[in-house]
C-alpha cells in the first residue's frame, strides 16, 4: 500500500563523481516488495522544490526495514537531497508503480538485465531476487564515462557485468547495445531501464523476446491523479487510449507503449 | 453543530474543502488513500463531448513556488464518465460538481445537459478558462458577453446550478464576474491557472511541449486572494476560492477574502492527504481565532465587522 | 571580445543586467556595498513630478516565493532627481534609465520631457503600469489605444529613446505591445508586478494599508517569460526582461524567450549583491552551454536555429 | 561596514517559551558597534521565505566574534530558524541601522530602559554599555505572562530590575507604565524599545525630557533601497519628508517621527 512516512536517513554517501547513495529507514519499507518500484521524495519542506521527485528503489532490506536509492546530483531537487544529513527526516511517498516481473523468468532461464546511467540503480534489487530465485543474470551497464560508473563490483556479485562508457575510458567504448553484439549474448527475458534512446533500440533489437522496459517522464503526483506521465499505446498510438508511467508503469512489456 | 458546514446551491457541504478539478481524477486514486466521504465534495476532472488524449508530454515543469500544467483536459469523454466515473462515485456520501468543458458552445451545452442528470452531480463547474486547449476555451473566459452568452446557454439546460469557472488572465475580473452572475451563474470558481511558461536551459526551448502552461500553486495564491476580495464585495453569488491552497491558514485566508468554500489542487500532488489534514486542522484553528463558524471569516477583509459579539 | 555587451536604442551596456526601477532607490544604498559601475545601467526609482510620500505602512508583505508591495510611487519628485540623485550618479560609467510616472498625461509628458535632459540619462522607462497609483496608472497599461497615445505623447518631447513598461494584469499582452510599438516606443520592459493580495490571519484585513499590492518575485517568473516569449516573436523593438531573476540561468532563460537584456528587482532586497555576481557567473555558463555572446542566446524559445555554426 | 557573511551557528536554546537565544559567529561581528542595530537573516536557503527577516544585535562578544539574539518563533521565518542547528551557517546581512546614543547619558546619570516583550533584547547590549560608561541604569520589562520573561537575571546583574506581566503572573500587574509611576521612577535619559502603543505612552508622558525609542516596520531590504518603512516626521505629518525605520532607525529620539 502507499503511504507517506518521514523516514530516517541513516546513509548518504558520493559513490560516483554527483552519483549519491541514500539509505532510508521506517515501517514504510514493509511495503516494498516489487523490485523497479520507485519513491517520491519531498526533498525539503517549504515550496521551493514544489513538487517530489521519483527516485526508483535500487535495493531493499526489510529487516533492517531500511531501503537504498542512488540519484544523481544534478538539478534543483537532487542537490538540495544530496545536502540532507544523517539523522534528519525524509517525506517519502511510496512505494510507487509496478516493478519488474521477476517470475518472468524461471529457474534455468538467463535474464539480460541492461541499465543506463541513472536507470542502472532498480536493476540491483531485480538482479537479487532473479538470483535467489535461481536465475542466471548478465548486466550490461553503460555510463558517459568512467567518474560515473557505480555498483560494478556489487553487480558483480550477482553475476557477469559488462561495463560500456561512452568515450571509452571504461569497458567497453560505446553503448551497451554495442556489448550485447559484441559478446554475442544470449537470454531469455531482459529487463532494462535508462535513456528512452536506449530502451527505443532495445526494442528495436529484442522485442520479439520477453523485454520489459522502465520509462521515465516528468511526474507531478506519482500516484495516477494528474495525467502528467501518459503515454500512448502502440495499438493505438493516437487515439486516446493511454497508459500512466507512474501506475501503470514505470515498468512496461516492450511493444506495450509508444516509445 | 457543525462548525464547517456550508450551505452553497446545490451543494449542502459538510465541509468546505474540495479537491480542484484536475487534480484528483474522479477520485480512484485518493480512495486508496482515505476514505473521500470525509470530504465537502469532489470538482471531478473536466469533462469533454469526446474522449481526449490531452497534449503531448512533457505536461507539467515546476516554477518557483508552483508548477505549470498542460495537461489539455484528457478525459475519457462524457459517456464513460456516465457509464462509469460517476456511479463509482456513488459510493461515497459526497455531492460531485461536475467540471464541463469543450471548444465550442455546444459541446458545453451537450456535456451541460447530459452530465447534470447524474444524480450524484449536484453543481456543475463551468470551466471556460482553461489555458490548455487551442480553440475557445480561454477566449470564453475573457470577453465578458462571450462568457456570459455560454452561461446563459448552460444555464438554460442543466438541472443543477451552475458554477463558472473564471480565467485570471483578465484585465478586469470584476467585469467578468458580474457579466456572468447576470447572466444566472449561481456561484462562481475562481482562480484557474495563470499562463506561464518554462524554458530549459539546456535545450533552450520551452520545456512543456505545449509551450505555454497554466500556473497553480501557492505562487498564484494572492493573485486568487485579491481577485477574490475584489469580485465577493460585487456579486451576490457564493465563490469557491483556488489557488495553492496548502493548509487550514490558508483556507481562513480565502474565507477572509469573500470565498464560501475553497478547492485544493496543486497541494494534492504534494501531499496526498492534505484534504483531510486541513478538515482536521480546521476546528482547532477556528477555536484559536475565536469563531464558532466558519462562516464567520466570511469576507472579512472588506466587511465592516461588528466586534462586540 | 565582450561577451556580455548588449546595445539597445539608446543604450551601449557593457553587460545586459540592469537593477530593476523601485528596488534600487538612485543608487546611493547599493554604492556602499559595490562599485556600480560594474553594472550594465541603472533603472532609477520612479519619478514624479512632484514629491510623493506614498501610501502608509505596512508596504510590504510576504507571499509563497515572492512578495507584494504597495510603495505607492514614493519619491523626491522631478526637480531633486534633476538636481541631486542624477548629478551623484555621474560619477559612475553608467547610462542610467529613468523610470517615468504620473497620474495623467501631462505629467508623464512634463517629467519625460526635463529628466531627457539630463546627460547621463541615456533612455526613458515609461511606467504605465505601476498597481499602486489610484488615478491613471494601472488604467494606462491595460487599454492599447490609452497606452498608444501616451506612448506617442512622450516620445514627442523626448531626446531620448523611450521603453515602454508593460503591466501583465491583461488579457492580452500582444495586443497592448504592438499598440505601444506602433506609437513609436523605442523598445519595451517587461513585466511590471502582478496585482495581489494577502490577508492577515489574525485581524482579517490585508496586510497591505493600501489593501492590494504588486506581486514581484520567483513567483511571476513563469508569467513574465510567457509574456515575452509571446511578444517578442511579433514586435521589432528590444525587450527588457524582468520579473524574479535571482541567478545567470535565469538571465538566459529570460534570453531564451527573447528578450535582449534583464532586471533584476526584488532579489536585490534578498541579496544585494546579486547583480555583481549574476554579471560575475554568466561567463562561465556561457561556457557551459556553448555559446560565444550572450546575444546568440536570444529568442531560441521561438527561433528555428541553425545548429550547424 | 554592511556585510553579508554566511555565520556560523554555535548556539541555539529556547530560554522561555517560543523565544531562542541564538549565537552567531563569524567576522561581520568586527562590525557591530552601536547597541539598538540589527541585522537581516535569512533564516533558510531557498524562496520560501524569501524575504530576509531584521533582527536585532542582543550582545556582542568582539573577543570570540560572536554575537547573539534572542527572538519569538511565531510565523514561518522565525519559527524554520528556530529549527537550525549548530554547525550550520546563516546567511546574515548587517549591522544595519542607527542604534542608541549611548553618549546621550553621563557618567553619574540615571538612564531608564524600558522594553516590551520582544522589544527587551536590544536594550541588553545597551545596558552594558551603558554600564561601562558609569551610567546607573534602571529596567523595567514589559511581558504578556510569566511563561515569556527572560533575561530577567541577566538584566538584574547590570542595574535594578522590574518586570511587569499583563496578566500579574509575574512581578507587577499591569504595563510598564503602571510599574514607572507605582516606583516613582526618575531618570535623566530614557531608552526604549517595544511595541508601538508602549512608545506612544512613553513618548506621551516622558516626550519633555531625554526619550530614545527604537521603531519596527515591515521591510524588504532593510538598507534604505526598498522604501517600505518609511514614518511621517512629527514637523510634516501630511508631508512628503519621511524617515526610513532602516537606515535613519530604528531607534529616533522621541518626538521625531509619528508613531
Ligand atoms: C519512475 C522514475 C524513476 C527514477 N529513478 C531515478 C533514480 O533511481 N535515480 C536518479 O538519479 N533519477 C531517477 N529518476 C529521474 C529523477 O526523477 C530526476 O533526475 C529528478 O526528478 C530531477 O530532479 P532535479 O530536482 O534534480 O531536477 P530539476 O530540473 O530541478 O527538476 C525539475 C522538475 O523536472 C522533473 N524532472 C527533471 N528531470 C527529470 C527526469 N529525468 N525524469 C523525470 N522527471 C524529471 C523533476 O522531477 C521536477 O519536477 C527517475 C525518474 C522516474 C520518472
Ligand atoms: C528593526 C527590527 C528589529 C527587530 N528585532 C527583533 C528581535 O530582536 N527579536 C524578535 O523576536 N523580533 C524582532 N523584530 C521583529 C521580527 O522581525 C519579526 O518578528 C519577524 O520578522 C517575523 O517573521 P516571521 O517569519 O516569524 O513572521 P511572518 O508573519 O511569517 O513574516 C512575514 C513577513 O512579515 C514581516 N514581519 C512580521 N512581523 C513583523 C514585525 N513585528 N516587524 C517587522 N516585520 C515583521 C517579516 O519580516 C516577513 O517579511 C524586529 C523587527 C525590526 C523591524
Ligand atoms: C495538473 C492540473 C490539471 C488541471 N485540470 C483542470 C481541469 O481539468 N479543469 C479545470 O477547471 N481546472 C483544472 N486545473 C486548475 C485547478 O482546478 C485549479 O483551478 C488551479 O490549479 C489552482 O489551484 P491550485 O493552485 O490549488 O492548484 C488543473 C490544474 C492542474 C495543476
Ligand atoms: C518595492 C518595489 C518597488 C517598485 N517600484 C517600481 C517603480 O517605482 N517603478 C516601476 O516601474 N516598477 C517598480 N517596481 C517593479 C519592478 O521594477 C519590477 O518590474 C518587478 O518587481 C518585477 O521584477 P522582480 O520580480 O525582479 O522584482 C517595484 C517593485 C518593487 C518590489
Ligand atoms: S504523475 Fe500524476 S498521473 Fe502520473
Ligand atoms: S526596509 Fe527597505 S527602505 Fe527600509
Amino acid at each position: 500500500m502507499i503511504k507517506q512516512q518521514h523516514m530516517k536517513l541513516v546513509k548518504q554517501e558520493e559513490i560516483a563523481q554527483d552519483i549519491f547513495e541514500l539509505v532510508l529507514e521506517g515501517s514504510l519499507v514493509d511495503e516494498m516488495n516489487e523490485p523497479g518500484q520507485f519513491v517520491n521524495i519531498k526533498v525539503a519542506e517549504g515550496d521551493t522544490p514544489l513538487l517530489r521527485r521519483p527516485i526508483s528503489i535500487c535495493q531493499i532490506d526489510r529487516e533492517k526495514k531500511q531501503f537504498t536509492m542512488l540519484y544523481r546530483a544534478e538539478g534543483k531537487g537532487t542537490t538540495i537531497l544530496s545536502k540532507r544529513r544523517v539523522g534528519e527526516n525524509v517525506d517519502i511517498l511510496g512505494p510507487l508503480g509496478n516493478g519488474f516481473p521477476v517470475r518472468e523468468a524461471q529457474v534455468g532461464d538467463t535474464a539480460l538485465l541492461v541499465g543506463g546511467g541513472i536507470g542502472v540503480p532498480p536493476l540491483y534489487e531485480l538482479s537479487k531476487r532473479l538470483v535467489a530465485s535461481g536465475v542466471k543474470v548478465i548486466h550490461v551497464l553503460g555510463f558517459q564515462t568512467k567518474d560515473v560508473v557505480f555498483y560494478e563490483e556489487k553487480f558483480n556479485e550477482l553475476g557477469d557485468t559488462y561495463i560500456a562508457t561512452v568515450d571509452g575510458t571504461h569497458g567497453t567504448k560505446g553503448f551497451v547495445t554495442t556489448v550485447i553484439e559484441e559478446q554475442g549474448i544470449s537470454f531469455d527475458v531482459l529487463y532494462s531501464c535508462g535513456p528512452t534512446p536506449m530502451l527505443r533500440a532495445l526494442e528495436r533489437n529484442y522485442g520479439h523476446k520477453k523485454v520489459y522496459i522502465s520509462l521515465e517522464e516528468r511526474m507531478a503526483c506519482g500516484i495516477g491523479a494528474c495525467f502528467a506521465c501518459v503515454c500512448h499505446k502502440q495499438d493505438d498510438p493516437n487515439g486516446h487510449t493511454y497508459k500512466k508511467v507512474c501506475v501503470d508503469g514505470p515498468v512496461f512489456r516492450a511493444g506495450e507503449v509508444v516509445l | 453543530m457543525n462548525r464547517l458546514a456550508v450551505e452553497l446551491p446545490g451543494l449542502s457541504l459538510k465541509n468546505p474543502i474540495i479537491p480542484a478539478s484536475g487534480c484528483f481524477g474522479f477520485g480512484r486514486e485518493f480512495a486508496n488513500l482515505y476514505d473521500l466521504s470525509v470530504l465537502g465534495s469532489i470538482m471531478i476532472k473536466a469533462t469533454t463531448a469526446e474522449p481526449r488524449f490531452g497534449n503531448p508530454t512533457p505536461r507539467v515543469a515546476e516554477t518557483p513556488g508552483g508548477m505549470l500544467n498542460a495537461i489539455g483536459l484528457q478525459n475519457p469523454g462524457l459517456e464513460k464518465v456516465m457509464a462509469e466515473e460517476l456511479p463509482w462515485l456513488e459510493q461515497f456520501d459526497l455531492p460531485i460538481i461536475a467540471n464541463v468543458a469543450g471548444s465550442q458552445t455546444e459541446d458545453y451545452v451537450h456535456v451541460a445537459r447530459e452530465i447534470a442528470k447524474a444524480p450524484n452531480v449536484h453543481a456543475l463547474e463551468l470551466n471556460i478558462s482553461c489555458p490548455n486547449v487551442k480553440t475557445g476555451g480561454i477566449a470564453f473566459g475573457t470577453v465578458p458577453e462571450v462568457a456570459a452568452e455560454l452561461t446563459r446557454r448552460v444555464k438554460e439546460v442543466s438541472e443543477v446550478p451552475v458554477y463558472v469557472k473564471l480565467s485570471p488572465n483578465v484585465a478586469n475580473i470584476v467585469e467578468i464576474a458580474q457579466a456572468v452572475e447576470q447572466a444566472g451563474a449561481d456561484g462562481l470558481t475562481m482562480i484557474n491557472t495563470l499562463l506561464g511558461m518554462r524554458i530549459d536551459l539546456k535545450t533552450g526551448k520551452p520545456i512543456l511541449a505545449n509551450g505555454m502552461g497554466g500556473l497553480s500553486g501557492p505562487a498564484i495564491k494572492p493573485v486568487a486572494i485579491r481577485m477574490i476580495h475584489q469580485v465577493s464585495q460585487v456579486v451576490n453569488i457564493p465563490i469557491i476560492g483556488m489557488g495553492g491552497i496548502q493548509s487550514a491558514e490558508d483556507v481562513i485566508e480565502y474565507f477572509y477574502a469573500g470565498a464560501s468554500a475553497v478547492a485544493v489542487g496543486t497541494q494534492n500532488f504534494v501531499d496526498p492527504f492534505v484534504c483531510p489534514k486541513i478538515i482536521e486542522e480546521l476546528p482547532a484553528l477556528l477555536d484559536k481565532l475565536g469563531f464558532d463558524h466558519i462562516s464567520e471569516c466570511h469576507g472579512r477583509s472588506w466587511k465592516e465587522v461588528c466586534l462586540t459579539t
